[in-house]
């Protein structure tokens, strides 16, 4: 029994981790919003960064192996397998990068880096690249989707970890503005409601993460249990994201209520991914029949 | 106890319904149908007509006298004017902040010329008002506010910055408070001052709100010039140095009914009701953890009507109601979010993306945080209706 | 339009107000438990009154017509309606009077003091002065009882009346515990997390008791919805009991869970009264079909 | 990472299983099969003779070292054991306040002496030790007790009353913080001492606790003469005056795993699910919202066993937990309250009568409160993990 990570796997995460501090501030997430109308309005208004940084961080991915990181190294993969990709994407969860990560990473190409002749007809590097014309070409999102069993759940799994990411980072950028914050003469961050709000936040993550990790322990090993505990993840993970983002907007107050302010970035794609590759209703009724309950 | 309507009030209701349905579509017709929200600049022009419309016919103000544009309608029908109102779908109230909020103040402290001058142009949407109560650094702190009001010669001079001023960069005007004396502290000090926003030193700057709508400004003052005579009666209302109680009497309303009537979340209640009816059998018997939240919602709404009716007995029979109004806005500002939730589950991922579901709750979500947190409320409820200490 | 009651309701409910008060303290609810071992421990123990004190709260209710209060004068009662009833409820739930008034006043007085010939064969008043004869010769409880639905809707508004009682009672107890209890050398009641939790359990008692009161309205005028609104009363009551008596019992922490102290007199007579005729699902149920849900 | 038991561990787990399939139905049918709460006097002594039964086959206490009766066993054995332990549905553990609260001290505080005669005379209940921590005034604020111990010759006078001592009026000794220092304030000057209960002037009073059991005493000291040589090493644990930290180091063990090992969460939502399981087809399928409670509870559990698991790695490798203890005890307790409530909506109200359920109800209730309640816990969590202001 040893609940941790190898040597290898931290370092992935930390060079993952580097590279996106660098290339992935908010005001490139920003740039994927639309642009703002003529009166500087919309929910893409504020600091954002060009088409160019937008487009490098698919790029640097892609360079770093990142994207075929769980195609085997035969194939040109990094060869990884599902506890590094959760928490690689647990790292672009919390920078919320802009693009099809967890569809190209979980999905596409694993399936077209696969050496079953039917399959690799499409070298998983090329279509890599463009993550819009991998999103077109394959209906895989939502229960229910095309994607065969496995495809999904690892899908299911990265998004999970995502969320995980994102809960990560609407915290710590909560503590930091309640810190920061005065009202009534007392950073806000004294008061006892929103200490309770913010450990509440936490108590959900702490809990939340290990069943992330365990699921991409289970999908890494051909569990049986893979499918529930994949289920367990998403769901445990997507009410934690949504309770997090919650208490991060109270704690904020009007400011986090602008598209100026960079909470929204987080707090948006971590509505949207709650629902995909299945809702959190959806994934609790999935482990209550695995339990025959 | 009589929980059933008079002849007189089914007869308002009939009225109010029938001119509705005669009306509401052909507004929405002319503006092709899907009109955008009154909290983009070009939605709130064409919400200003429907405004218009309403005061024509003597609906925008029920509950005023007839000499500003109201039928002196009860409090019961104007409840009823407001159930009918979000039943038939109606839009929001673009002028509601200048009609629920300032009005009430005017009618307590303002002087005749000052009544006669804003209310009917305000009610008519001739005049568009916006608060100017939070700043930068005074959000539910509201006391610490540092915005000034200098007195010279025929007038104040006014520097600060106001912000979170909604739709504040579509209105003519701002009411709010000012410091007048530099020397006094916290409450004590401010005044309560009406300000034409065209003055010169004044610039409006409207930023984006999370749902991506234009609905917020920030007002700055940069010495600009607010003289005397700039609205007839003089532009400061109640006494000078006495803005806080009267900005209270206003927060005060703005907290309990008028802001966010029960009518409001039955109509939300009931188009929940019908999405989660419009889902296939299947999926519905699938999904019995959402059926019990569906029924929930209709009941918490429900339960605002019935303490409403309740709270307005008491004040129609002279036991006004204290800090109960912050129960009041913790329930609407939390039922509102639950409703909005609960929809987005019953409609699954499609209606995340877009559509009146997805707008309705980043809106909901502001409730908890606006008019006093919720946590202020809280504070207010354990203190001022339970007694306890207030440390 | 008029969401009130009379003077007369009102004055009946002040009349029993003033006879609970001094007729039964805690010490008679108390004195309903089982006698302490023979170590002086058991759920009964603590300060409690004489098996007389406790049989005289009951005559005390009959000699003043309280328990045949919908019954029609004609018939001997006091010819009162639901709503009175639900005040009058309300105000046994708040002392916690341990004799079956709910069964007497709501389901067997109106029934056997009903004028129709097959069901007045006995007096209603002869059965109404022993509660445990009433309990064991009608199977009423719970739904899919033997009662006919306006009997078991009475009953129903009955309970959810006293939950609301009781819900105050638990209150005002711990909102007078919070003030006096002192710790880190100020009032427990000064902590904001304390206020908060009252603050909640204050917020649900506002909006679950008009509930209560509209059923009673829809019961006294056969209201085509007189069902829905019964259960949409004791689904919010039973609820907001169930809140009260936790942040009762938690922000009275240890003392509060001892049977010397009087908490759980109530605490426990909540926990019963939340499930007895329906609890909040079932009922929740029941609205949901009402409303084609 | 690797999720799997190695073939010594599962040796292990087998040895368990099997000792307690041969032991516990023996135990429990030689008591008639339904034995009384090890909270009741009798009760309690019947519990002595199981703990006997676990101390001579070496069970007791798994991970102490073997020469005080254990097995030194790992953390990964312990939990192995907890988990078969309550799976198989073995009793309370009458004798856990003084294995869980006072050894972990005594390991790192006491002298050999003292280790020597407490250690296995308490893991095989021939004294059974109560904690005397809480005082009528100070259950929160643990140090603002008043209790106190006055240096005489050869000992110590003890006067004050401690409260809320589980299962003191069955026990033999007590372990507590008494006031050494009567002019130190606060956390000063406070001495962690061991009591035999049977000297003069001390009266211990058992009192009734929520679910009708003596479950709690009052322990009164009245110029009790507490001799230095009344157990073997000294009766003061560790300095003089240094009580704090040594109760400290009880107290974070009291938080974290040790009280309430995920084995036991697990056991009780296999029960839920069985409770679950046997309701007749037509009330599950009228059920749902109630369905997806016991599937979130039984989430929880196993997120709970999940989280100790990656605890439990870091700790093996030399990364301890520190303030994070306090998100264990927030969870454990809040998920044994909804597991038991979830049990209860599924039973109906029978179940709230009698019977396991509702007594396991009761207790839970206890376990947001006890150990430092959760507001208290919270404060933690916020000020020593997420680093927010104290104040």
């Amino acid at each position: 029994m040893r609940f941790s990570f190898t040597e290898d796997q931290l370092a992935l995460r930390e060079a993952v981790r580097d590279l996106l501090a660098k290339e992935c501030p908010p005001e490139v997430v920003r740039a994927a919003w639309p642009e703002p109308d003529a009166d500087g309005q919309g929910p893409g208004a504020g600091a954002r960064s060009t088409p160019e940084q937008l487009a490098a961080v698919w790029h640097h991915l892609a360079e770093m192996g990142v994207l075929g990181l769980l195609v085997p190294e035969a194939h040109g993969g990094l060869g990884f397998d599902e506890v590094a990709a959760a928490l690689v994407l647990e790292e672009t969860g919390y920078v919320a990068v802009p693009h099809p990560v967890v569809e190209t990473v979980c999905v596409a190409a694993p399936v077209l880096g696969d050496p079953a002749p039917d399959r690799s007809k499409v070298g998983w590097g090329e279509v890599a690249i463009s993550g819009t014309v991998l999103d077109k070409s394959l209906d895989l999102r939502g229960p229910g989707g095309k994607a065969d069993e496995v495809a999904f759940d690892r899908a299911a799994l990265g998004t999970a970890a995502q969320l995980i990411g994102l809960s990560r980072r609407m915290l710590d950028l909560t503590v930091a503005y309640v810190i920061e914050r005065k009202q009534f003469g007392v950073a806000i961050g004294s008061f006892q409601a929103v200490k309770h709000h913010l450990a509440d936040a936490r108590l959900q993550l702490e809990f939340a993460a290990p069943a992330v990790h365990r699921a991409a322990w289970s999908l890494a090993t051909s569990d049986p249990n893979a499918a529930r505990d994949v289920s367990m993840a998403k769901a445990l993970a997507s009410d934690c994201a949504h309770l997090v983002g919650r208490k991060a907007l109270q704690c904020h107050g009007g400011i986090g209520y602008t598209v100026e302010y960079d909470l929204h970035l987080f707090l948006k794609r971590a509505w949207a991914l709650e629902k995909l590759w299945g809702d959190a209703a959806w994934h609790r009724d999935r482990v209550g029949r695995a339990l025959g309950v | 106890m009589d929980l059933t309507w008079s002849e007189h009030e089914e007869a308002f209701r009939a009225d109010v319904r029938g001119w509705l349905e005669a009306n509401l579509a052909e507004w929405k017709a002319a503006h092709g149908g899907d009109v955008p929200s009154g909290d983009t600049r070009e939605g709130f022009a064409i919400h200003l007509e429907w405004e218009r419309r309403l005061f024509d016919a003597r609906w925008a103000v029920v509950s005023w006298p007839e000499q500003y544009g109201g039928r002196d309608a009860s409090l019961w029908e104007w409840l009823i004017f407001e159930e009918e109102y979000y039943r038939a779908g109606g839009p929001q109230r673009v002028t509601q902040n200048g009609i629920f909020l300032l009005a009430p103040s005017l009618f307590e402290f303002a002087n005749d010329a000052q009544r006669d001058h804003v209310l009917t142009r305000m009610a008519s949407g001739e005049d568009r008002w916006c608060q100017g109560w939070s700043e930068p650094n005074a959000g539910s702190d509201l006391a610490s506010l540092t915005s000034k009001a200098t007195r010279v010669d025929g007038g104040w001079r006014l520097n600060g910055q106001k912000t979170w001023t909604t739709r504040g960069a579509f209105c003519s005007h701002l009411f709010g408070l000012f410091r007048t004396d530099p020397e006094a502290e916290r409450h004590r000090g401010l005044s309560y001052l009406l300000v034409p926003l065209d003055l010169e030193g004044i610039t409006v700057r409207g930023f984006g709100r999370l749902d991506g709508d234009e609905g917020f400004a920030e007002v700055f003052f940069d010495d600009a010039f607010l003289p005397d005579d700039a609205l007839p009666g003089g532009v400061v209302l109640g006494e000078v140095g006495a803005g806080w109680s009267v900005a209270m009497s206003t927060t005060s309303s703005e907290r309990g009914l008028t802001l966010r009537s029960p009518g409001r979340f039955l109509a939300t209640a009931r188009r929940l009701i019908e999405g989660w009816q419009a889902l296939p059998e299947s999926e519905r018997a699938e999904r019995g953890d959402l059926r019990h939240r569906v029924i929930q919602a209709w009941m918490e709404a429900e339960a605002y009507q019935l303490q409403t009716l309740q709270t307005v007995t008491g004040t129609v029979e002279g036991r006004p109601a204290g800090a109960e109004s912050s129960l009041v806005k913790l329930w609407w500002s939390e039922l509102d979010v639950s409703l909005h939730e609960t929809a987005l589950d019953v409609l699954g991922p499609a209606a995340l993306l877009d559509g009146p579901w997805a707008k309705g709750y980043e809106f909901s979500l502001s409730g908890p945080i606006y008019a006093g947190t919720n946590e202020v409320q809280r504070n207010v409820v354990a203190e001022r209706v339970l007694g306890l200490p207030r440390k």
